[in-house]
């Protein structure tokens, strides 16, 4: 059964050095917990996410957590390219895994079904796949002289997103984000984060039941309200422009990026 | 939701407007026409194309903007939009790069040697897919210089064109520039120009183009939007598009600031 | 945009010798659809059930409907064993191509996912896979000496289900039953009956848009109240214990069958 | 629910009962069972250990019966299980045969040649993938028989056991009939009895089995459910399993009739 508890005690399994999947910035990015994981100087994450990031990616390259990142795109979206990730690049402080999000989402549901690998289309002559030596291409056994690219399956250590509620029994509602339950399913365990807890079990109810991540997949929840925030959670809460454009204004220079950490990020270390 | 602006269909027409114009009449009559994030003026196009074809009792085609909750009947997750075009289900896609080469590469990556660039874009997010699997991709870039059009692009997120053997259903069918609008010839692997914008010349076109390109004698001048296209575009397209673009539809429609989220 | 109409009219495009994929028993088994497609006379079909059939298959069978099967199992559960189905398999009347469960959601998922095969673990040293030319087992290229199986996309011609609810959009709620959504992905086209039209878009709410599969997979729906009688419809109605033991009764003979078609079948043929 | 039978936990044990308890007792301390489709006993022995285990405080396992609404938690499809199964989520699940032999061979499919059958199974159902990936497969066979335990099945469709480059984290663990308990040593491809149930003897078992089998020189009998056991086989268990097997709660532990649905 999921532990239903504090965000500290939730964030307890993300260790240095880990696998963390991450989700998309309209699919719950659980920013709270990025905060926290700040804060306590986690170090050395390869972070996958799926299948691009936006402020989560910058922030946690900022604040010098990753260690390599796979993701397609980082991007602040109509604030501008994502400053730090830019730097990073650029020095060279972060092992970069450039993708294409279909293969991100094949290469985790090789995960989800048990198998070693994913066939995926397109890819071939682009530079994508020149860069990643990890991906195979092989003549199609079914076929004749047809190259297709096949992608090895990803077990992240541990999924971690935010999502509207849960229950007591660890079911999370995640509705149309489905691709947060391949996420569960093809990671060693789940952490996540809620806006509030849902009273009865979500469950019982089929149609409530059609948009639920089983609480099996999920080993524990804390209740952050506006854990998105500044992102949107959708349905719920738009992004924040404001404090999008203040951080992609402070985040061009490195002194200003210290001051965005220390105000949004440390000052909340009693929180 | 038009706030007392004055009749619009009277104001001229703004170059988003002609661009968005000249991309619907390049969509052409299909089922599913899917728009990417950050995309104001492909996703204005899509949803013309729409209402036009609404207006003539046409219920097609879909329009997915995929940045939209109200414009996105996608419930698969995120993967969905590439399976679904995998399937063969999406008609129309739209692709942009810092850089386009004359071949119809492009790079959503960055510049100089991959491990040391000089400059490093978001990423190539599902373009080396999809590019490969939907019929009708158009590129868009309104920066038309020497910088954004390249002989040759620095790293080839998705190529234009691919070996006989390599399975392709789709592939870029034109260009469109703040400029003119280049058709792409996948048999030969090159751009041809086939109409500049008002107000543009030809010699200009070869002057800021860094590619080689076929260059007919006679090119036409990009048809501005009729006024019908202008009015569906400002009563009917701009108030759906101020939910996802709220500063685009006020910069370019005057509207969006009152829009409903 | 689909066509919401007549029974009739929706099963226009299921023709003579087309692959027509349906659900499972707890799926939403189009059973007043079946019926009308006997009437109609339907032959040659090449019948893909997944991952497995009951009532339906073998009034199919028994009706002369079939070419061909393929599935993992057969039977009435409780009931018994499925009379026409057996008897068929040992008179050698019908193409049986048997298969296990997550082989045939796999090679839908590979349709789905416009790959030319999807690989599976298991199988290996069973007569499932001896009994099936059309599965290759290759060494998995990113492994060593570590034989896997891969399933060919399936591409049916037609999906058919039976729902709890559609809209004008033709947007259709399966709730929980989500291979029926894999299902439509996968198939050419798709035909669903549903017990009522539901008011409004079904997309316009999150709560059931996550449970919704949208209308540009759909082609014709059809307004069939207790179409899956005597099959059950979870959440909506129980299977009719009375009328499947009758037909487990009557089955086993090829007169007590004609009795029943006739009966159940073909005298319905006035509605 | 109890519909004012008498007290339940002085009856004496139904063969369905020892049945259930061995079973429970193999299941083990693991996170989530899953029991398929006509499978009564299993489910009783699942929803046993669950209930055991929660009157001392330790909330597993997750139990899925595929057959039920209630008990079933899985919300991504039909294919879910099998998924799980594939991420090494299952750790038990229970197969039967019709024909089930020495070497822990599974036969759902016919007898005789596959193309030309005498007898007709329904099918292999999960068989050939669960069977290779779940830990711990018990087999369940209620007709211990010549006829059903065999020394080599007619079809496999799944293998007991397998070559040592074939992928394979799951297999059979024990064979529990209605004469006895086996248990299956998957290192030498064979069973071994392991105990027989009160009222059988190891001749019996040795004349009724079609297959060769270790057998000790000893073999202790199935010691009986004890007085707990059967309180919350009757209590608890049986009221949870009217739900899905009616006809089986009503004549095991008489009732059913008047389960909710």
């Amino acid at each position: 059964m999921p532990v239903v508890g504090s965000l500290d005690e939730a964030l307890v399994g993300i260790q240095d050095g880990c696998l963390l999947a991450v989700p998309r910035e309209v699919s719950g990015v659980p920013m709270e917990a990025t905060r926290a994981l700040i804060r306590r100087g986690i170090r050395n994450l390869r972070l996958f996410a799926l299948p691009t990031s936006s402020l989560q990616a910058d922030l946690m390259i900022g604040a010098g957590c990753l260690a390599s990142l796979e993701t397609s795109a980082v991007s602040l979206g109509e604030f501008g390219p994502a400053p730090r990730f830019t730097a990073a690049i650029k020095a060279g402080t972060i092992h970069m895994k450039d993708a294409t999000c279909p293969a991100l989402h094949a290469a985790l549901q090789a995960s989800e079904k048990g198998v070693p690998f994913m066939p995926l289309r397109g890819l071939i002559g682009s530079d994508v796949l020149r860069e990643r030596p990890d991906w195979t291409v092989i003549d199609n056994p079914l076929g004749e002289n047809d190259p297709i690219v096949l992608l090895p399956a990803i077990r992240p250590d541990v999924a971690l997103f935010h999502a509207p509620t849960a229950d007591r029994n660890g079911n999370v509602w995640i509705g149309r984000q489905r691709e947060l339950a391949t996420m569960a399913h093809a990671s060693a365990a789940t952490v996540v984060t809620v806006e509030k807890l849902h009273d009865g079990d979500l469950l019982a109810d089929p149609v409530l039941a059609a948009g639920t991540l089983p609480g099996f997949y999920v080993d524990a929840v804390a209740v952050v309200p506006r854990g998105a925030w500044p992102l949107p959670l959708p349905d719920h809460y738009d992004a924040d422009a404001a404090h999008l454009a203040e951080y992609a204004r402070l985040a061009t220079t490195l002194e200003g990026f210290a001051e965005y950490l220390e105000r949004h990020v440390y000052a909340q270390r009693a929180a | 939701m038009r706030s007392g602006r004055p009749d619009v269909s009277t104001e001229p027409t703004r170059p988003e407007e002609l661009l968005a114009s000249v991309i619907a009449d390049l969509i052409g009559d299909v089922r599913h026409v899917a728009v990417g994030n950050a995309s104001p003026i492909p996703a204005t196009a899509a949803l013309l194309t729409r209402e036009r074809n609404k207006l003539q009792g046409v219920p097609r085609p879909y329009v997915s903007l995929l940045q939209s909750r109200k414009h996105n009947f996608f419930t698969d997750g995120a993967r969905e939009l590439f399976d679904c075009a995998g399937q063969g289900r999406i008609d129309v896609f739209f692709l942009s790069g810092g850089e386009i080469d004359g071949q119809g590469n492009i790079n959503l990556v960055s510049i100089g040697d991959y491990h040391h660039p000089t400059a490093r874009f978001p990423g190539s997010f599902g373009s080396a897919y999809l590019y490969y699997v939907v019929p009708r991709v158009i590129l868009f870039r309104t920066e038309h210089s020497r910088r954004t059009l390249v002989e040759k692009v620095s790293f080839v997120s998705a190529p234009g064109i691919s070996e006989a053997n390599v399975h392709r259903s789709g592939g870029p069918v034109a260009l469109v520039t703040n400029r003119c609008l280049f058709g792409f010839d996948a048999a030969r692997g090159r751009f041809r120009l086939q109409s500049v914008h008002p107000g543009h010349t030809v010699e200009e076109i070869v002057a800021e183009t860094g590619f080689a390109f076929e260059c007919p004698d006679e090119v036409p001048t990009t048809p501005a939007p009729s006024a019908e296209t202008l009015r569906v575009m400002r009563e009917l397209v701009a108030p759906e598009l101020a939910e996802i673009y709220p500063q685009f539809t006020a910069s370019v429609f005057g509207i969006g600031a009152q829009a409903p989220h």
